[in-house]
Order: structure tokens, then C-alpha cells, then sequence
């Protein structure tokens, strides 16, 4: 038992966006929004024909691209974003992995022909080469993202949960 | 920050997706209890450390999260090649 | 050796500072010594002073593969304490710190071996018990090292931020008064040229290519680019080459060479008294009597020699110093360098016999060494001319790793929860 | 012409005023003009003070080069910047600065005594002194000699503004906007790829700005960039580092240009550039001559009179003498004359001089004076007059001028090629270092490459004054007051090589990095040393090029961004409750509660007894939390960890240990199977990004063939421990689909049902003790079912606790917690936990690293408790053990105290602690040596309560 002074709050305390944030980045227009509520799932497997016979969905087969919600992130990894309500079967006993995660991440929108200048302040990757239809893990200066290119200028970012206010204040930041 | 090709994504990514894990090829024995005390202080502990190429373990942690083998000039920082895990050390005649 | 002193400061002066002789004449290597120690740093010079000084072994070389105090001798922050936990590690620098107060009278080269304090911050509870611990076990192994309230430590270092809601706030702090710094060219060369006025040759530019071993093992000199060097004792204090040397007598090491970065501000006027290491927030600052604020980064993630390291590594270092010190965002980075830090799987080092007779070692000081430098240079020099152990690096041998007698300081200060 | 500003050229606006000052006093100087040219216009010629010796210094350059003209501007108490060089400081309405390294003032300066007394300090001196007596050192020496060291201040007040920080890519970088890196640049777009420019400078053009003659040209090439869509052109910004793989560090200075009022966004910004290939056309920089007398104020450099006269319509004098080796000299000359500037003499040290030149300045009327050298520069605060002589020998003539330029050749900048360990090359013809061969994907243009035309030269470092080297005062590194003779003491002292050099005179250290100094130091070594310049080597060019604000490397990462605070799903619910926080590994966590005006000692001790009396609830949500899923999911658990995982049967828990390869344990949890192929893991708070990636380790490169997958659900689920005799009967209303009962749902048991709706996999665990549960719901729903809890437990009086509490409650049965009770170099031996490790199992990580000698040796420290003899006496957690407290200092220990409680329970306190061969210790008495006393204990179990369990399995 260390009797310390006691912090009101440690930290000072950031919270989520709940409203658009619209501006410009470096001069080009943007918009920063929450991503609507979505189903989001983590699948597994070495045999892609296995996991996408078990779930009864194509799955995309390059690595760092998305089809249909699902995303290739690695050999044996693939990530499903589907719109709120929808369900994927659950198999037992077979060579893979299906763990929903909905609630580990939010979403977040960028649009606009800003959006690549407002990922890229803090995104290590040439983003002008991450063209709809892409979609990869990386980082946001020390956080892990995901981002998808859904639409020319418009990306989605994919952000754990407790890293979510961080990055929503570290984006809006250049927003002006 | 080097650029790291990883073998998986097929692609140049920056470092700071990537942690670095050690030299590589050096397997866990089979069965440990078999080594003698100076037989796993090496494979605990020993290692290599050259000035020059060295096969080293990374892994895309925040890219495809695998691990991969790599080698690379310690002198320079220069990646020679890189590799999947499981594959033999390029060049490597064993 | 012309003695240094003001009074004959004075008088040069008037001399147009004529009579200055060289600190180390350039030497041809004789063909054998009782004693070569491989490798011209802090560590490898005072090793040879101490064996010409204390120890009565007069005939050493000192080989150097580039120019003596070039390595990390010359690349540190120069930070200076010894509130170790483990009673190896006190002991270890404690003894180093005791001969840190009189050096420069003993070498007659001011040092300038300055007693700022040490103080490392801690940031949460976690940090407060393992300091705590350390103040309690220093206390009982008597080495200084004090708890200081927030507000102590703000005011032992003014430009410290101990606002309640920072990021990492500051809860309090451990200080040494002992602890402080020195000037870290000075020691290399203060050592040389204390070792060359007792006779031993310091040989630059001479790469050693080998070690030589008779039928029984034993060593009987080195190879070098500058021909064969005999010698039944060979003193390794190679830093980040250690590994490779170690090869050549056939011995594997359980060592790995990292890039450790540092930087430095342009000067300015007195502004931070002391020294401040903070290891959640990473943070390591000092002012230099020149003015400019002294910064060590973190180590590069990757084995290198390149001495080269990555931008994201400063990014993150000043990050890290400007959250502590908000007042220095608008100070100024004027340089960095990087040194290549060999590091043991305890992060303690290695001063020891070596398996091979004759072939003595000290490495692995990972980023600590060079508050060591006395301490280890003694304790080499004794290992040396005893071919033993001294009772305090006994601790700091190779068996460990294969007995599991490690002495892991940083293991013991590991946050978990 | 008024005063020194000429009455028409430059590129400055004369309809656009601007008013600022220096040092208090008043001027006046237009748009376009930097502080040094308006200070100049305005007859100013001090600008500073020497490093060292505290010698009245002036302009030297108009560039980066610029050693002594150092301010510091004052943009408001929280944002001055100390250091800055006059020539790269843009006037604007109101500028504020002042001068540096002076007391009181610029033009008395008390510790120029230190010149008076020069010759005691030469290179090196202090090591040769202050040793005398040994405490004065830090009493009086040392704080001495900082005082009179540094430059400016610091700024002492938080900085309010933001910096911004950015990667970009491109296929060529270009680094240097004068003639040739905007060509560079024109021919890069045309191939189509995108392109940055990027220069230092308010204005792109270079040393064409300071050329009429390039005018029209520089205006034909900005025209046709503005055209090229895919160029990126960045000015003020500079170009400060080289790194791996074409990755260029540069920062972009946003609103220093610009009045404090009208500065609005991000102070700096930080450009991050990935380019495919890198131009460096960065030129290169004049060199002074090293002659004595050549630092009074009124000597620069000839680039910087010309820059003066032709950029910004000043003149540097009145009468300008040029000293020169180099025929820029002499074009600057003329350039000078051309535009109106008195151009008194041309002083050549050369014996010849082409034809074309001497005819030129004859033709513009300039005496000029072959073969000979400056021997005496006359004046203290300006420059009054030179004395020459032919050959720099004998008594010379005295000439008078206001302004010396001294033109010693150039020294082409290669800081960025260096920095990307291209090879250098000596050059004679520049008496330089040149490009060699490149390793990145990187090529030198223009000047910097040798490639430009700057007339040919003497390079030479043999003083132009024949005198004796020791009675010179002849300056190369201007700023830190080194003088040739200060190299020449070096040598004979024994330093050869140039690194040892350079520390022991500090030629090249200053803020300027010996962008002058370098060079002519390496001529003046290499003199001394009787070697040719190429055999002695360079001191290495390292990043950054010119000085960076801490500011602009720190990027985002200000203030409330510094790093994210990771907050649980409950984190707003207990700020509401105005809970305290602590910090534990990156997250914030409620330590307690307070009701009223509660210490946390009351607090605890209340949180505690309404645990064991009644019932609690804690957030529990940022425990690790890992899903292994796959056929071989038992399989992988059973070689990580040291206990069997094979026969856990669905529904059941199990506590995991689990160690490092090297035997000490790493971390620890409880975990359940939700089905045969399924498991959820759990791990300490701090240690869950390290066991996954342990885990991914062994399971990507040790056991590929196994089939099973980890996912982190940390951040899935949030969990509510809900703890105490009423746990029961506070969750029963709220739960659905799972019977509670002991004899169904047993203590180390997991169910998946409903809790106030919503979705729950629910945990029968006890961290306390007691009965408990541990709900772990999605995180969405956290906090709605936390509230439904909190209103269902009012009936029994349920308290909300934090981690100090759960603290307590787990010490008071001897639960250990990993990084508190164990420190990395504890093994499961010693930490009593035999029985969680696999007797049978052949092999588990960290199992071979128990059998090594030392791991099972005597004298290893044991977990044990301590009863202290009075029992309110409260342990210090950190705290030495000893067995005897009366033997000396150094008191040999044999163990610490790592947790230490007051337990509402017991009425008493308890602790926990590690203490060597603890076990065969216990019923004795250890003591606890703390300053001013000595504190008894007794060893016991470390189990102080309930030690049969009967209260948990309620």
C-alpha cells in the first residue's frame, strides 16, 4: 500500500468523436466521421477453401485486399466488416479459427480529397498507392489501424477500441 | 526508417510495422531435457552477432503479423533478401 | 610527462604554450608484451593505467583498430550513479563511483567528475516500489539514494512538469547525490596518457586480425595489421566488437551489438542542474558545462554496426523529454550520433576469465558502461595480473548463463500487472 | 542611399516598412528583408559574442553558415527561441530580439576578460586545470564556467503552440531550389512522376537571387514549376537529415515569417519523405580566409556582401575591401561596384590572377593589389581599416574601410550525401571534398557537386600573414572561438587524428557544425601534421544539417497526444463517481473510490470490508484476453504452459503459468475452455501484447503443423468482477440461461448466457477470495451492464472497488501478482507454485531452464508472509529484509517486501515477500531495518485468510 497523491485523472482525458468533422487538410477538403455500427469478425485458416466453405462467403485471395466486407490480411488471415445485424455460421471441429470482435474496434471515415493527406500525417504508407479495393494493417504513428480504401477518397480505418479517442483527436487536429 | 519487404504481403513496408526478432535458424531441440547445461546456455543465449550479412527473424506485426526470416548487413542496415519462415537461408546449400 | 596545473598554465602562456609535450607518442609495437589489452576505450585505457599504477605491470600495449577513445568512450551521455538493486551491481559501481571523486587528481587531467545527482523519476506505482526497493537495498549496501516527493523533485530540477494530469505524471523521484557526470573525452584521454607516462604503448590504427594459441590453448599473442604481437595475456574491452574478436580465439559469446543514439541541443545558459533518467517515460537528460542539453534516445530494435540510426527513434526521444520538460520544445537539436552497445541476455556485463588461459574479458556494459570506466578498468587490471576474479566482478563471469545465476536488473524493474 | 541601404536593387519591397527591434532600440527595415540585412542597412555591426572569449562578433554569412550573428527572437514569453541566426530570420511588423551571451550589454560585455586573458585558455585548457583544491571543481569552478558558457536562454515558460508532422512519397526529391535543383526538378516532372522541391529559403533561386544576371532565367524556371502540376515546391523548409533508403527528415517553418497576430495553425511542421530517387543540389558555402584580425566585425564572408547588395539593396560599407584567394572575390567585387557599393581594394594573396578579372576591375575603378595579404584588421566593435603587405610580410600599408569580404573558395555542401554514406572524394581544384560514389538511389548537382562554375582559386590554408602562427589571432571556428594556433597546440600535444582534433579544440562543434571551420581546420591539420589533407580524413557528417526544434521532431505527440491513454469501457462511469486513477502499463485504472472525504486508507479498508462482509464490484475489463481457437488449441496451451491443459474439460477454468524460455515466470491467468477446439485466455493487464506475441512466436516458427489460431479479445470484452458473500444473489435477478448454483456452476467454472440482455460469457472465479464472478460482456455493453449491477447490488450493498482494494483482498489469501511479487527472476519454485506445474509433461516452455544448477540451489528467495510483531506496524512495500539487523553496512539481505497491506479482515496489516530459503524461515522472526528503527516480523504462509477456501466455493 503506497500512499502517493491522488490523481483526479490521469491522463488528460480525450474522448471519441460522435459528430463530423469537416475542413481541410493541407488545403484539400475532408470530412471525419464515425463508421456506422458493424459486425466484425476475425478468421483464421491455412486453407482458404476451409474457411470459406465453413462461413459460405467467396473470400478475397490477394493479401491486402477486400471483397465483400472481407478483407485479406495475411496468408491465413482474413477480417470480415459486414453491416450491424449480420450473422456468420459458426463451425466446430474444423482446421480454423472464427472469433467475433465487434465490439474490439470502431470505425472511423475519412472522405474527401483530403483524406489521404489526413491519414498520411501520421500513416507510414504511400497512400496514393492504396487504391479502392485495398485494404491492410499499419500503423497511425505508434497505433495500429487497419485501413480500407473503399472509394476513391474515402477510406475506412478500423482502430481497437481504447486507441479510438487518441486517433479521432490526432486526426481532427489538421482539420481546419 | 529501413523498408522492410515482407515475403507475405510481397510488398516494401515501412519499419515501425515491423518488430525484430532475433538471429534466425536457430530451432528449439526437440526434446530440451535431452541438452546438457552448456548445450541450451547456447541455444538460450549464444549468438552470432557478425558484422556482416546475418539471418535474423522479423515479423509484420502491424502489416500480415507473420514471422519471417531475413538477411541483412549488419554494416550497412541493407536487407539482402528476405524469406518465408519454414525456408531454407538463400544460398544456403544445407 | 609535464605536470598540469594552472601555475603552469600561467607560465605557458607566456611561452606561447610551447612546451605542451604530446599525450601519447605514436608507437611501433615491440614484438611482445606481458600484457596487450585489445581495444583503446575508457575501460581498455584504464585497464592498462591501473596495471601500470597499481598492479606493477609495466610492459602492456594497449591496440586500438581506430583512434583511442572513438568508440563508445566518446558517444555516451556520461551519466554517472551506481543505486543498483542487486548487492552485485551496487557493489560493482559503487566501487567504480568511490574512484569516479579524486580521479583527476590521480590522473592529473581534470575529468571534471561533477556531482549534479542523479534523479530517476517515477511515474506510477509500479515505479515507486521498485525505487523504493532500490533506496532500501542502496541504504543497506551503503550507497546513497534518496526518495523525493513530486515537489522535491521539481524543486531539485526546475524545469520539471509535475502536473497531476500528464500523461506519465511524475509521483516522485529517486536521487543520488553522488551520481553525476563527466567529461567523457577527458577520461579516455586522461587514462592514456596516465598509462603511456608508466610506460605503456597505446598502438592506433591496428586492427587485430587474430589471436594466436598454442597447443595447450593458451594465448600467445595477437594478430594485427601491423604484424604478430606476443603476449601470454590478452585483455579484451572491445564494446560492440567483442563478438568478433571472441571468434578469433574460438569462443562463441552470448552478446548482441545494438545502436544506441544520442543527442545534443545547441547551448545555452544554465538551465538544468542535474541529471534526470526517466524509464517509463524514456527520457535520459543532462546540460553539459558547455550548455547544451544532453540527451540519450533509445536503442535501435535491430543487431548493427551501422552507427547509423533510424529518425523515429529522435521523434520519439524528444517526444518523450518535451513531455517532462514542456519548456524545451523550442530548444534546438544540433547533433546526433550513434554507438554500438553490446548487450548480455541479463543486460549485465561480462569481466571475467574467459574458457581459453591467458584471454581475459570485459564487455556487455550495454548503455551503462561508461559510468563504470574506473571501477571496470581496476577490476580488469586485477583480473589480469591475478588471473582471477576480484571478489566484486567474481559475480560478472560466463558460468551464469549456463547455471542461471543471472543478475538481471532489468528484469527486476519489469512492469507487469 | 540611406544610411547602408542602397537606394534602388535587391528584392525587397520599399513600399512595405516594417518596424522591429534589437536589443530594445528601434529600426526600420521593409518586406523581403531578413534581420540581418535590415540590421546592416541600418549601420549595425555588432551582432554578438564569441563563445568562448566573449570577442565582439558580426555578420559572416547570409546562410546557414552564419556562426556569430546569433539572436534570440521573441515571439511572446512562452515562444522565444534562443540561438537563431540573423541572415535566416524574415523581418516582420514587431519582430522583438536581442542578443546573446552577454552581460550587461552587447557592447560592455564583463566576461570579455576572458580574451583579455586568452592565452590562459587555450584548446583543451580546462583539463589542464580547476583540479586545485578537489571540491572546488563543482563549488566554484564548474559553476563558473557555465555561467559564462552557453548561448542564449532557454525559453522557461510551456510552449501554447502545436507542431504537425507528415510522411509523404515521391519519386524524386529534390533538395535545394537554387538554378540547379529547379532544373533538377523541371526535368524529374517531365518524366511525370511527382516531384518535391524543397529549399530552406522564403524564396526558391539560391545564389541566383544574389545575381542580376539570373534573374530572368530564375523567373522563366519558376514560371514553368508553377506550371508542372506533379511538383510539390516547399520553401522554408530545410532538409536536416538523410536515413536509410532515400528517407529525408526536413522541416517546414510555418509562421515564424509572419507577426505573432497574423501566425494561426501548427508552429512547424515535420516532413517525413519517402523518395524513389534524391537530387541533392544544396551548392555550397563560401570559405573565410583565416588571417589575423579576420573576426572584428566588418569581415564576412564575399557571398555575404554580395547577397546583401544585391537580394536586399544594402551595402556592407562604405569602402569594401576585399581579401581574396578565389576569383568569386573578384566577381563579387564587381558585382558590388555594379550595384553602387564602394569598392576600395582587391586583395589577392595569389602571385597571379587572370587577366580578364584584373582588367574588369580596373575598368570598374578598383585598386587592386596582387600577391599580398591583410596583416592587421584595425577596429574593436567595426572595422576602421586594414593594413596589407605584399607577401603578408613587413609593415604594409594601412588602408581605410568600413567592411572586409573575405573570399577563401567554397566548400560545397555534401552534409546530406554524407549523411547517406555517399563517398567523398578530395578535390584539389576545390580544395574540397566531392560527391563520390552514392550508395542510395541519390545524385549531387550544381555546386554541390562540384558542377558549377565559381571561378578557380588558391585554396589554402597557409595563413596570408607570415608571422608566427602563436602570436595570431587568426579564427577558424568563429563561434567557438578557435584559433589557428589552438590546432597547431593540438598537434603538438599529440593529436593526429582529425576526430581528436576537432573534440580537443571543438573546431566544427559549434551550432553552425563547421560549415566554415571544417575545412580550413582540415588544411591547418594537415599542415601541422605534414600530411596531405586526403590521408587525414573527415569528422563525419550527422544529421541534423542545421538545427531542429524539439518542437517539430515531437510532431503529434503534444501535450494531450503525447501517447494514448487506453481507457476501459466502465473508464466514464468511475470518473463520474469521481473515482482516483492510476497508470498501469498504458492504461488508467480506478485505484478507488473515495466517499466523502475519504484518504485512500479509509477508502480501501471500506471497499475491502464490504467485499468480504457484503459484496463489490470491479472493472476488470483490461486484463489480456486472448481466443485460441483450432483443433489443436489444448495441444499449444499444454507446451506453453507449465500445467496440463489436455483434460480441461469444457466449462472449466484453470490458472495458466506460464514463463519465459529462461525458467522465470512471465505471466500468469485464469482461462477457460468454451469448447473442445476453443479456449479464452487471460493475462495480466500489462503483459498481454507480450504473451500474444510470445505465443505467435512459438506458434508461427516453433509449431507451424499445429492448427490453431490466437486472437486478442482484450479489447472485446468487457469484464465486471463482482465479488463477495452476495455475489450471487446481486447477479441471480440479471442473469439468464445459466443456473447459479454452487452444485451447477461450481467455482473454476465458465457459462455463456444472458445478463441484463445481453450476451455474457460468465466466469465463476475469485480473485478476492470470495465468491465471485467475473462477467465479461462486448464491450459495448459494458458499461450499460455494469450500471444494471451497480442498481441490482444497491439492495445488498454493493460498493464499487478499484485495483488498491483487489490489492488487498488477494494479498490477504496470498495471490500473487506477476511484476509485483515477482520481478523476472523468480521461478514457480520459488514462488510456491509446485502445483501448477506439469510433474508428468516431458516439456513446456521454460521447463529444461528449471533444471540448470542455480535454479533449484539453496539460499534462492521463497515466497512467504510476514506478520509484523506490532500489528499495526504497516511494512514499506520495496522494503529490505534482514536476518540480523545488527551487523554492519553493508547489511547482507536476504529478501524484500512486495506487497504490504492494512487487511480490514484481519484488523492488522499483512505482507507478502521474497526472502531467501523463506520456507524453511517460517514461525521465525526477520527483521526490517527501516532509518531510525527496526521492525520486527514473523514468517508465516503467505495465506492469511481463509486459508480452506470454504468461502470462495459458497
Amino acid at each position: 500500500m503506497l500512499e502517493i497523491a491522488p490523481l483526479a485523472v490521469a491522463g488528460i482525458d480525450l474522448t471519441l468523436g460522435t459528430t463530423p468533422v469537416s475542413g481541410t487538410v493541407y488545403g484539400h477538403s475532408v470530412t471525419l466521421s464515425p463508421a456506422a455500427p458493424m459486425v466484425r469478425w476475425s478468421l483464421r485458416a491455412k486453407d482458404a477453401g476451409v474457411l470459406s466453405a465453413a462461413i459460405g462467403r467467396a473470400l478475397p485471395d490477394a493479401i491486402g485486399t477486400h471483397h465483400d466486407g472481407i478483407a485479406r490480411l495475411g496468408p491465413d488471415e482474413w477480417y470480415a466488416l459486414l453491416p450491424e445485424g449480420s450473422t456468420l455460421p459458426v463451425v466446430a471441429g474444423q482446421p480454423l479459427s472464427q472469433v467475433e470482435v465487434t465490439a474490439r474496434a470502431v470505425g472511423l471515415t475519412l472522405t474527401g480529397p483530403g483524406a489521404a493527406a489526413a491519414l498520411g500525417r501520421g500513416c507510414p504508407l504511400d497512400l496514393a498507392r492504396l487504391t479502392p479495393g485495398r485494404a491492410t494493417r499499419t500503423v497511425f504513428e505508434t497505433v495500429e489501424i487497419q485501413i480500407w480504401a473503399l472509394a476513391p477518397e474515402t477510406f475506412h480505418v478500423e482502430v481497437w477500441r481504447s486507441f479510438a479517442p487518441w486517433l479521432w483527436h490526432a486526426l481532427a487536429e489538421a482539420i481546419v | 526508417m529501413i523498408l522492410i519487404h515482407c515475403p507475405y504481403c510481397e510488398e516494401d513496408r515501412p519499419e515501425v510495422e515491423f518488430t525484430y526478432g532475433g538471429e534466425a535458424h536457430i530451432a528449439r531441440p526437440a526434446d530440451p531435457a535431452a541438452l546438457n547445461d552448456r548445450e541450451w546456455e547456447t541455444y538460450l543465449y549464444i549468438r552470432r552477432n557478425p558484422r556482416g550479412p546475418h539471418a535474423e527473424r522479423w515479423r509484420h506485426a502491424h502489416g500480415c503479423a507473420r514471422f519471417f526470416n531475413a538477411v541483412r548487413d549488419t554494416v550497412t542496415d541493407r536487407f539482402e533478401v528476405t524469406y518465408k519462415t519454414g525456408e531454407a537461408r538463400p544460398g544456403d546449400a544445407k | 610527462m609535464k605536470r598540469f596545473s594552472g601555475l603552469n598554465l600561467f607560465a605557458e602562456a607566456f611561452n606561447g604554450h610551447k612546451g605542451w609535450p604530446e599525450h601519447w607518442p605514436d608507437k611501433a609495437p615491440k614484438a611482445a608484451y606481458d600484457v596487450i589489452i585489445i581495444g583503446a576505450g575508457g575501460h581498455g585505457l584504464g585497464a592498462a593505467y591501473y596495471l601500470a599504477a597499481k598492479y606493477g605491470i609495466t610492459n602492456v600495449a594497449v591496440i586500438e583498430k581506430g583512434w583511442l577513445g572513438g568508440g563508445n568512450a566518446g558517444r555516451n551521455t556520461t551519466i554517472i550513479r551506481s543505486n543498483y538493486l542487486y548487492d552485485e551491481s551496487a557493489h560493482l559501481y559503487d566501487h567504480a563511483v568511490k574512484m569516479w571523486d579524486g580521479l583527476s587528481q590521480e590522473l592529473n587531467y581534470n575529468v571534471m567528475y561533477s556531482k549534479r545527482g542523479v534523479l530517476m523519476l517515477a511515474h506510477n506505482v509500479h515505479d515507486i516500489q521498485s525505487f523504493k526497493r532500490h533506496i532500501h537495498a542502496n541504504r543497506l549496501n551503503g550507497v546513497d539514494n534518496e526518495w523525493l516527493t513530486a515537489e522535491q523533485c521539481k524543486a531539485y530540477c526546475p524545469p520539471l512538469d509535475i502536473a497531476a494530469n500528464a500523461r506519465h505524471p511524475v509521483l516522485g523521484g529517486a536521487l543520488q547525490r553522488r551520481g553525476g557526470t563527466a567529461r567523457h573525452d577527458s577520461v579516455a584521454w586522461g587514462y592514456a596518457r596516465g598509462a603511456v607516462a608508466r610506460g605503456v604503448d597505446i598502438i592506433q590504427n591496428c586492427a587485430v586480425t587474430g589471436i594466436r594459441r598454442g597447443p595447450d590453448g593458451a594465448v600467445l599473442g595477437v594478430e594485427t595489421e601491423k604484424g604478430f604481437i606476443g603476449a601470454k595475456k590478452i585483455g579484451v574491452s572491445a564494446a560492440g566488437s567483442t563478438s568478433l574478436v571472441m571468434r578469433m580465439a574460438g569462443l562463441d559469446f552470448p552478446l548482441e551489438s545494438y545502436p544506441l543514439q544520442a543527442l545534443v541541443s545547441e547551448p545555452v545558459k544554465p538551465i538544468f542542474p542535474c541529471v534526470v533518467m526517466s524509464n517509463t517515460v524514456h527520457a535520459y537528460i543532462s546540460q553539459s558545462d558547455k550548455g547544451e542539453l544532453v540527451i540519450g534516445a533509445g536503442t535501435d530494435a535491430y543487431v548493427s554496426y551501422s552507427q547509423r540510426g533510424a529518425l523515429h527513434i529522435i521523434e520519439h526521444t524528444l517526444a518523450a523529454i518535451c513531455e517532462i520538460f514542456p519548456i524545451f520544445t523550442r530548444m534546438r537539436m544540433l547533433r546526433t550520433w550513434g554507438g554500438i552497445v553490446d548487450v548480455t541476455p541479463d543486460r549485465s556485463p561480462i569481466l571475467a576469465k574467459t574458457p581459453v588461459p591467458g584471454l581475459y574479458v570485459n564487455c556487455g556494459w550495454g548503455t551503462g558502461g561508461f559510468k563504470a570506466t574506473p571501477g571496470a578498468a581496476d577490476l580488469l587490471a586485477h583480473t589480469i595480473a591475478h588471473d582471477a576474479p576480484h571478489a566484486i566482478n567474481a559475480p560478472f563471469n560466463l558460468d551464469r548463463f549456463r547455471n542461471g545465476r543471472l543478475i538481471d536488473e532489468a528484469a527486476a524493474a519489469a512492469v507487469a500487472h | 542611399m540611406s544610411g547602408y541601404r542602397l537606394s534602388t536593387g535587391g528584392r525587397i519591397d520599399r513600399s512595405r516598412p516594417l518596424a522591429f527591434s534589437f536589443d530594445g532600440q528601434g529600426y526600420q527595415g521593409f518586406a523581403g528583408d531578413s534581420l540581418a540585412s535590415a540590421l546592416v542597412a541600418s549601420g549595425v555591426t555588432l551582432f554578438g559574442r564569441s563563445f568562448k572569449y566573449h570577442r565582439p562578433r558580426g555578420l559572416v554569412g547570409m546562410g546557414p553558415e552564419e556562426p556569430n550573428a546569433l539572436v534570440s527572437v521573441d515571439r511572446g514569453p512562452a515562444r522565444i527561441t534562443p540561438n537563431l541566426r540573423a541572415p535566416q530570420v524574415a523581418l516582420h511588423e514587431g519582430l522583438m530580439a536581442k542578443s546573446q551571451n552577454r552581460w550587461p550589454s552587447l557592447k560592455f560585455d564583463v566576461a570579455a576578460l576572458n580574451d583579455v586573458f586568452g592565452a590562459l585558455f587555450p584548446a583543451g585548457f580546462y583539463n589542464k586545470t580547476f583540479m586545485w583544491p578537489r571540491s572546488a571543481w563543482e563549488h566554484l569552478y564548474e559553476p563558473v564556467i557555465r555561467q559564462l558558457a552557453g548561448l542564449g536562454d532557454s525559453p522557461v515558460a510551456r510552449d501554447p503552440d502545436h507542431y504537425d508532422a507528415t510522411y509523404a512519397h515521391c519519386d524524386v526529391l529534390v533538395v535545394g531550389g537554387g538554378m540547379a535543383g529547379i532544373a533538377a526538378a523541371l526535368d524529374a516532372a517531365a518524366q511525370g512522376g511527382r516531384v518535391f522541391l524543397i529549399d530552406e529559403q522564403d524564396e526558391l533561386g539560391g545564389g541566383a537571387l544574389s545575381d542580376l544576371a539570373q534573374w530572368a532565367d530564375l523567373n522563366a524556371l519558376k514560371d514553368r514549376l508553377a506550371a508542372a502540376a506533379n511538383v510539390t515546391v516547399l520553401t522554408r523548409t530545410v532538409a536536416f537529415g538523410y536515413y536509410h533508403q532515400n528517407f529525408i527528415g526536413a522541416t517546414q517553418y510555418l509562421t515564424d515569417h509572419l507577426a505573432p497576430a497574423q501566425a494561426d495553425g501548427p508552429r512547424e511542421r515535420l516532413w517525413r519523405i519517402r523518395a524513389g530517387e534524391v537530387v541533392l543540389a544544396q551548392g555550397a558555402i563560401e570559405r573565410p580566409l583565416v588571417f589575423h584580425g579576420n573576426d572584428v566585425p566588418g569581415v564576412m564572408l564575399a557571398s555575404a556582401g554580395r547577397t546583401l547588395a544585391l537580394r536586399y539593396g544594402v551595402a556592407v560599407g562604405q569602402a569594401v575591401v576585399v581579401m581574396a584567394a578565389h576569383d568569386s572575390g573578384w566577381r563579387d567585387a564587381l558585382a558590388l561596384a555594379q550595384a553602387g557599393v564602394t569598392v576600395a581594394a582587391i586583395i589577392d594573396v595569389r602571385g597571379v590572377v587572370s587577366a580578364d578579372l584584373a582588367d574588369a576591375a580596373r575598368i570598374a575603378g578598383i585598386a587592386v593589389h596582387i600577391g599580398s595579404a591583410i596583416t592587421a584588421v584595425h577596429g574593436r566593435h567595426a572595422v576602421k581599416g586594414v593594413t596589407f603587405a605584399a607577401g603578408g610580410t613587413g609593415r604594409g600599408a594601412r588602408l581605410a574601410c568600413d567592411a572586409v569580404l573575405m573570399a577563401g573558395g567554397w566548400t560545397p555542401s555534401v552534409h546530406l550525401w554524407s549523411h547517406a554514406k555517399g563517398s567523398l572524394v578530395w578535390n584539389d581544384a576545390w580544395g574540397a571534398y566531392l560527391p563520390g560514389t552514392a550508395i542510395e538511389n541519390c545524385r549531387a548537382v550544381g555546386a554541390c557537386a562540384g558542377a558549377w562554375d565559381m571561378g578557380t582559386g588558391a585554396i589554402t590554408a597557409v595563413l596570408p600573414n607570415r608571422r608566427d602562427v602563436r602570436a595570431q589571432k587568426a579564427f577558424v571556428d568563429f563561434q567557438n572561438d578557435v584559433k589557428a594556433r589552438d590546432i597547431h597546440l593540438a598537434v603538438q600535444e599529440g593529436m593526429r587524428s582529425i576526430e581528436h582534433i576537432k573534440r580537443y579544440t571543438t573546431n566544427g562543434m559549434a551550432t553552425d557544425q563547421g560549415k566554415t571551420s571544417n575545412l580550413n581546420g582540415l588544411q591547418i591539420a594537415s599542415a601541422a601534421l605534414g600530411r596531405p589533407v586526403a590521408e587525414i580524413g573527415l569528422t563525419t557528417f550527422r544529421p541534423p544539417y542545421s538545427p531542429q526544434t524539439f518542437g517539430a521532431l515531437m510532431g503529434h505527440h503534444k501535450d494531450a497526444l503525447f501517447q494514448p491513454v487506453r481507457k476501459s469501457p466502465i473508464d466514464d462511469w468511475a470518473r463520474e463517481q469521481r473515482a482516483v486513477f492510476e497508470n498501469v502499463s498504458n492504461w488508467r485504472r480506478a485505484r478507488y473510490f473515495p466517499v466523502g472525504g475519504e484518504d485512500m486508507e479509509a477508502a480501501v479498508l471500506r471497499e475491502c470490508a464490504a467485499v468480504r462482509n457484503a459484496v463489490g464490484m470491479f472493472d476488470a475489463s483490461t486484463l489480456g484476453k486472448i481466443e485460441v481457437v483450432g483443433p489443436d488449441a489444448a495441444e499449444f496451451l499444454n507446451r506453453m504452459y507449465t500445467n496440463p491443459w489436455k483434460g480441461l474439460a469444457p466449462g472449466r477454468c484453470r490458472y495458466g503459468l506460464l514463463l519465459r524460455e529462461d525458467g522465470f515466470i512471465m505471466d500468469d491467468g485464469v482461462s477457460a475452455r468454451m469448447a473442445d477446439d476453443r479456449f479464452h485466455l487471460t493475462t495480466t493487464t500489462g503483459g498481454a501484447a507480450r504473451v500474444l506475441g510470445m505465443m505467435e512466436d512459438y506458434l508461427q516458427t516453433e509449431w507451424a503443423d499445429l492448427d490453431v489460431w490466437l486472437t486478442s479479445t482484450t479489447e472485446q470484452w468487457a469484464v465486471i468482477a463482482v465479488q463477495g458473500p452476495r455475489a450471487r444473489d446481486v447477479i441471480a435477478p440479471l442473469v439468464s440461461g445459466i443456473d447459479l448454483s454452487a452444485e451447477a456452476f461450481p467455482h473454476m467454472a465458465v457459462r455463456e448466457g444472458t445478463i441484463a440482455g445481453v450476451p455474457t460469457r460468465l466466469f465463476r472465479v475469485s480473485f478476492t477470495g470470495e465468491l465471485g464472478f467475473e462477467i465479461n460482456v462486448p464491450a459495448s455493453a459494458g458499461r450499460a451492464v455494469w450500471e444494471a449491477i451497480h442498481t441490482a447490488g444497491h439492495a445488498f450493498g454493493i460498493v464499487p472497488y478499484g485495483t488498491e482494494t483487489m490489492h488487498v483482498l488477494r494479498a490477504e489469501k496470498g495471490f500473487i501478482i506477476v511484476g509485483q511479487d515477482t520481478d523476472g527472476t523468480m521461478t514457480p519454485f520459488d514462488m510456491g507454485l509446485d502445483w501448477a506445474v506439469g510433474k508428468k509433461k516431458p516439456d513446456f516452455v521454460g521447463k529444461r531452464s528449471l533444471a540448470r544448477p542455480d535454479m533449484s540451489a539453496p539460499g534462492r528467495k521463497q515466497f512467504i508472509g510476514l506478520l509484523t510483531e506490532d500489528a499495526q506496524e504497516l511494512l514499506e512495500e520495496g522494503a529490505q529484509v534482514v536476518a540480523d539487523p545488527d551487523l554492519p553496512i553493508p547489511m547482507p539481505m536476504i529478501g524484500h517486501v512486495t506487497s504490504s497491506y492494512r487487511s480490514a479482515a484481519l484488523g492488522r496489516t499483512v505482507a507478502l515477500a521474497v526472502i531467501a530459503d523463506g520456507r524453511a524461515r517460517i514461525g521465525q522472526t526477520i527483521f526490517v531495518p527501516m532509518p531510525g528503527k527496526v521492525i520486527r516480523a514473523t514468517v508465516t504462509e503467505p495465506m492469511f485468510y481463509d486459508a480452506q477456501g470454504s468461502r470462495l466455493n459458497a
